[in-house]
């Protein structure tokens, strides 16, 4: 009893800490690249409270209950995912034998719920980034499943916990190197970041959330940025060791390698182009899919070696 | 049933905070969205119809095979458990499987499906 | 009234606008992006200040009013280098010398202390169609398709072009103020699902729209924002390290190969080339009867509005001067004929109940 | 872990669940939005999936969540696209056979729930850390190899037929061209608008349905009033 409440209690920790960390990361990357001068430590804040100021919107025959229930549901499937990654050794919120597959299962929600942002405003531009997103949402599982997968093997088993364990002697990150690659271009997805932004972009003004105002915009963005931690945390305890490292609290090397995760999911959105849909489809189903197998096949040698 | 619960406990605080987002907020003073506010952004002009129709996707041949996909991984679960004890055997009959599968996205390939044009 | 908390914070943040620009916009308004003090939004739905650049041509202004009514309370108008329109004569104007920057900051302080009320619609409280108390069920509706429900009707069954399932099509004017559209520019796009349909040119893209903003609008429509506004700095185009970032961001791959095609072979990615390396020459192209409709039709979003940044002004609305400007079938082109005959009704007249 | 509550606690999680599911599946046949009762759908059966957690089947009850939620996703799309009013602006019945349909769900309950009351579970529980799923992968691979082998290339062969049945454009032209929709009656004409006659759909022009045709359409422009059956749910008169 007395380690779950603990457990939890990092969790809201890491994940308050982490949204605020990593809006200030997107704001600093974002105004660099664009040669401009730095954001502040409070931006963040202010930037919701302008949300907050502002009146919450409805459209024309929308499907409310759906629209708080995408935001809503948005951000507890990026906490549950947060919710599944060893802060310790037995120390997870959800310490589960399958826990890889329960974060397929979260990543599979989150298609769902970025759907249902877009169909519920009724309004064209968020329905086309909608479905836009479906098209690269499901697809963009295959290969993540693939690599965790491959992570899952030398391990022997599906839970967080142990993958973390078997990586002692070696990261993943070392042993399988085209896993790592593959499983942030999924939170790319994930995250609605950069290349893979095919539901909020900027060619349909905002996409799903081209028709979100006050609250619902400030828990929509809230949300995303949950995400983000919540796949970062994910990413550096399958490919990155988790809480192992020396000297310093596990915890502590958990929370570095999540924000090296962050910085650079972040660094890639700002930088990689984004290709029209159908490009990207072929893209994933002809060479990214084909990358995963060799990627799952090399994990499987290096294993019997 | 740990897992019940701290996920239910995740779900519920979730959800609190986005109501409180909703009502906490002291600014808001609480106008309903009038008609013209109401309008979808269309940038000044105004739809005919309702956007929510019967839409047609581009993609819908490609979510079958990736349904069809999906299936498999259920198989590749338990695999990767049991890869170190059973060795090689499990290498080549999951490289079979695989390469049976990739028939299927050879062929989807072929007939054009990962296409809009 | 004093300011709650949440609104000393939100004083604090850059001010949320939404730029809708005139005629005439000041080459300033670009500008706007660098201003620390603001944030450019892309849609009224996050802006607190609907700031009018330039002269809104008189046909627009019923666009400029419904896409004032569109932003939350509480909101304002300020009109820069143009004069308040009749039913927005409570809105500020500024001038030339003024420092719109801090005027802006001023002004969203005054709306969050209350000072200032908050802008009332223009347009009357009134659903599009009378739907209450309508109908069977009372939401406006008439049997599974039928009526305006909840003000509306719905969108009807049309041809497709592509794989023959003849599904909903959503017709609609896009524009003038969408940032992903040369601005005044007014289209009439029919849509089946995400892929241009029809098009047809309602209103032509201001004649000096876009002042060579085009390649800044590629690149936010490739998922580069932060390049975009880069390039706003002066001479940025010409530093390595721009080039750097741009080659490294794939942007060139990101475009598909023959994407809008013109007769004389140039296509978005090589326009795209000469617009970053060459901006200040611009490109002859043979256009020869070339309309939107060729270059649009069975094209997905994203490439469709690709292919129209990639043109420079004055080619496009030439391009614009080829195409039909209603959505009247009179003008078919062939692939609509190949796809089995005309619609035999005007899409439009669906709407008109 | 400890002891968070007792049985009381499994159990009332146990019944809120059930309660989740039965509510949310029966909402599946109330709502007008296709998509609405799509997610109910899905929403049930995640429920289903916490029940199979409950009872120790992590990997059932986790898997089941998976699959669902990107089965309900691919169902969602379908549903919408080749559904009338697929958003339920207007509310409308989406049971044919209203009555028969009641009938053959309360006959289904009653018999499945007899079932379960009657029969005889067996009663061996499982060691405590008991490691199920490794007992599937060595089965998989071991006496079901064959099985596990043939899912494969009926998999294979699912998706060759979902291919081939779904995709208009292949490698030897349109699927379609030459086709002619089957007739009314036996040996009768083609169904659906011909082209010739003053500009109809042509085609399968029976997605409208009659309810919307007989409104909305000038009269120059032939509808049958019948084409819509078959393909779309109708309103119950």
């Amino acid at each position: 009893m007395m380690i779950f409440v603990l457990a939890f209690g990092m969790l809201i920790l890491f994940l308050t800490f982490g949204i605020w960390f990593a809006a200030v990361l997107d704001g600093v990357f974002s105004r660099r690249l664009s040669g401009q001068s730095a954001v502040g430590l409070l931006a963040p804040f202010h930037a919701a409270a302008v949300y907050l100021t502002q009146q919450r919107l409805r459209t024309e025959a929308p499907d409310q209950l759906n629209w708080f229930l995408s935001i809503a549901g948005y951000l507890s499937v990026a906490a549950i995912g947060l919710a599944v990654v060893p802060f310790g050794p037995d120390l997870a919120v959800i310490g589960l034998d399958t826990s890889v597959v329960f974060w397929g299962a979260c990543e599979s929600l989150i298609v769902v719920l970025i759907f249902l942002h877009g169909w519920s405003p009724n309004a064209p531009l968020s329905l086309i980034g909608a479905y836009r997103y479906v098209a690269i949402g499901l697809p963009i599982m295959l290969p993540s499943m693939f690599v965790l997968i491959a992570a899952a093997i030398p391990a022997q088993s599906l839970d967080l916990r142990e993958i973390v364990a078997s990586q002692e002697t070696m990261w993943n990150v070392i042993r399988q190197p085209l896993g790592l690659p593959l499983f942030l271009l999924l939170g790319l997805s994930l995250t609605l970041r950069g290349p893979f932004d095919y539901a909020d972009s900027e060619d349909l003004a905002g996409g799903t959330s081209a028709e979100d105002s006050g609250a619902n915009r400030a828990g929509w963005q809230v949300a995303r940025l949950a995400m983000l931690v919540g796949f970062s945390a994910v990413a550096s305890t399958a490919f990155l060791g988790g809480y192992l490292g020396p000297v310093l609290p596990g915890f502590v090397w958990l929370v570095l390698k999540t924000l090296v995760v962050m910085a650079t999911v972040i660094w890639l959105s700002h930088l990689l182009a984004r290709m029209p849909v159908a490009r990207m489809l072929g893209l994933i189903w002809k060479i990214l899919l084909p990358i995963s197998f060799l990627d799952l096949l090399w994990a499987g040698l290096v294993a019997l070696a | 049933m740990t897992i019940v619960i701290a996920v239910l406990l995740i779900v519920g605080l979730s959800f609190l905070f986005t109501v409180g987002l909703r009502s906490g907020v002291a600014v808001d003073d609480g106008r309903q969205a009038s008609n013209p506010q109401q309008r979808p952004v269309l940038g000044g002009s105004d739809p005919e119809t309702h956007a929510l129709q019967r839409f047609h996707i581009r993609y819908y041949t490609m979510t079958l095979l990736f349904v069809a996909f999906e299936m498999e991984m259920m198989f590749m679960y338990p695999w990767a458990v049991v890869f170190v004890e059973e060795g090689p055997k499990a290498l080549a009959e999951m490289g079979m499987f695989l390469a049976i599968l990739s028939v299927g996205i050879l062929y989807g390939w072929k007939e054009g499906i990962f296409e809009w044009e | 009234m004093g300011m709650n908390w949440i609104a000393k914070l939100a004083a604090k943040a850059p001010v949320p606008i939404f730029i809708a620009r005139g005629n005439d916009a000041p080459d300033e308004t670009d500008k706007l992006h660098l201003n620390p003090n603001l944030s450019i939004v892309d849609t009224p739905r996050a802006a607190s200040i609907l700031l009018v650049a330039g002269t809104i041509p008189h046909a627009l202004t019923a666009h400029l009013h419904r896409l004032h009514d569109q932003l939350p309370h509480p909101r304002a108008t300020i009109f820069w280098h143009s004069s308040p329109t009749d039913q927005l004569s409570s809105a500020l104007g500024v001038t030339h010398g003024d420092d719109l920057g801090s005027f802006l900051l001023q002004t969203r302080a005054a709306l969050l202390t209350g000072e200032r009320a908050s802008e009332a619609d223009v347009l009357p409280d009134e659903p599009a169609n009378v739907w209450r108390g309508v109908g069977p069920h009372g939401q406006g509706g008439k049997g599974m398709m039928g009526g305006t429900p909840y003000g509306r009707p719905m969108a009807m069954t049309d041809d497709d072009m592509r794989d023959g399932l003849k599904l909903d099509a959503y017709t609609a004017d896009f524009g003038p103020f969408l940032t992903m559209l040369p601005s005044g520019m007014i289209l009439k796009i029919t849509l089946q699902g995400d892929l241009f349909q029809k098009v047809a040119v309602v209103s032509p893209p201001y004649e000096d729209a876009r002042q060579g903003r085009e390649i800044r609008t590629l690149l936010k429509l490739l998922g580069l924002p932060a390049l975009a506004n880069r390039l706003l700095i002066e001479n940025a185009h010409c530093e390595a390290g721009f080039k750097r970032l741009v080659t490294l961001s794939g942007v060139r791959r990101a475009i598909p190969p023959d994407l809008g095609r013109t007769h004389d072979g140039s296509d978005v990615r090589s326009r795209f080339e000469h617009m970053l390396n060459d901006p200040s020459n611009p490109q002859n192209l043979h256009l020869m009867g070339l309309g939107l409709g060729d270059l649009l039709e069975g094209r997905e979003w994203q490439e469709a509005m690709l292919i129209l940044n990639s043109f420079d002004n004055t080619s496009l609305r030439k391009i614009c001067a080829n195409t039909p400007t209603d959505a009247t079938d009179d003008m078919g082109d062939s692939s609509e004929q190949a796809s089995g005959g005309h619609e035999g009704m005007d899409h439009s007249s669906h709407g008109g109940h | 872990m400890g002891r968070i509550g007792g049985t009381g606690m499994t159990d009332l999680i146990f019944y809120a669940l059930s309660a989740l599911a039965i509510w949310s599946g029966w909402r599946v046949f109330r709502v007008d939005s296709m998509i609405r009762a799509t997610f109910a759908l899905m929403v049930s059966f995640i429920s289903v999936g916490g029940i199979a957690v409950l009872m120790s089947a992590d990997y059932i009850g986790v898997a089941t969540v998976f699959m669902m939620a990107v089965e309900m996703m691919v169902m969602g799309l379908f549903m919408v696209m080749f559904m009338m009013n697929p958003a339920g602006l207007n509310p409308m019945q989406m049971v044919h056979q209203y009555k028969f349909s009641i009938g053959a769900g309360i006959m289904g309950f009653v018999g499945l729930t007899t079932a379960v009351l009657l029969t005889n579970f067996p009663d061996n529980p499982l060691p405590e850390n008991r490691d199920t799923l490794r007992d599937l992968g060595i089965e998989l691979l071991g006496g079901s190899m064959l099985i596990f082998e043939t899912a494969g290339v009926t998999l294979l062969a699912t998706m060759v037929g979902a291919v081939a049945l779904s995709s208009r454009r292949g490698r030897f032209g349109d699927s379609d061209v030459g086709a002619a929709p089957p007739g009314l009656h036996p040996g009768g004409e083609p169904a659906g608008r011909k082209v010739e006659k003053g500009g109809g759909h042509g085609g399968h022009g029976g997605h409208g349905g009659h309810q919307m045709m007989a409104e909305k359409t000038k009269p120059n422009s032939n509808d049958d009033p019948h084409e819509g059956h078959g393909n779309m749910p109708e309103m119950e008169a």
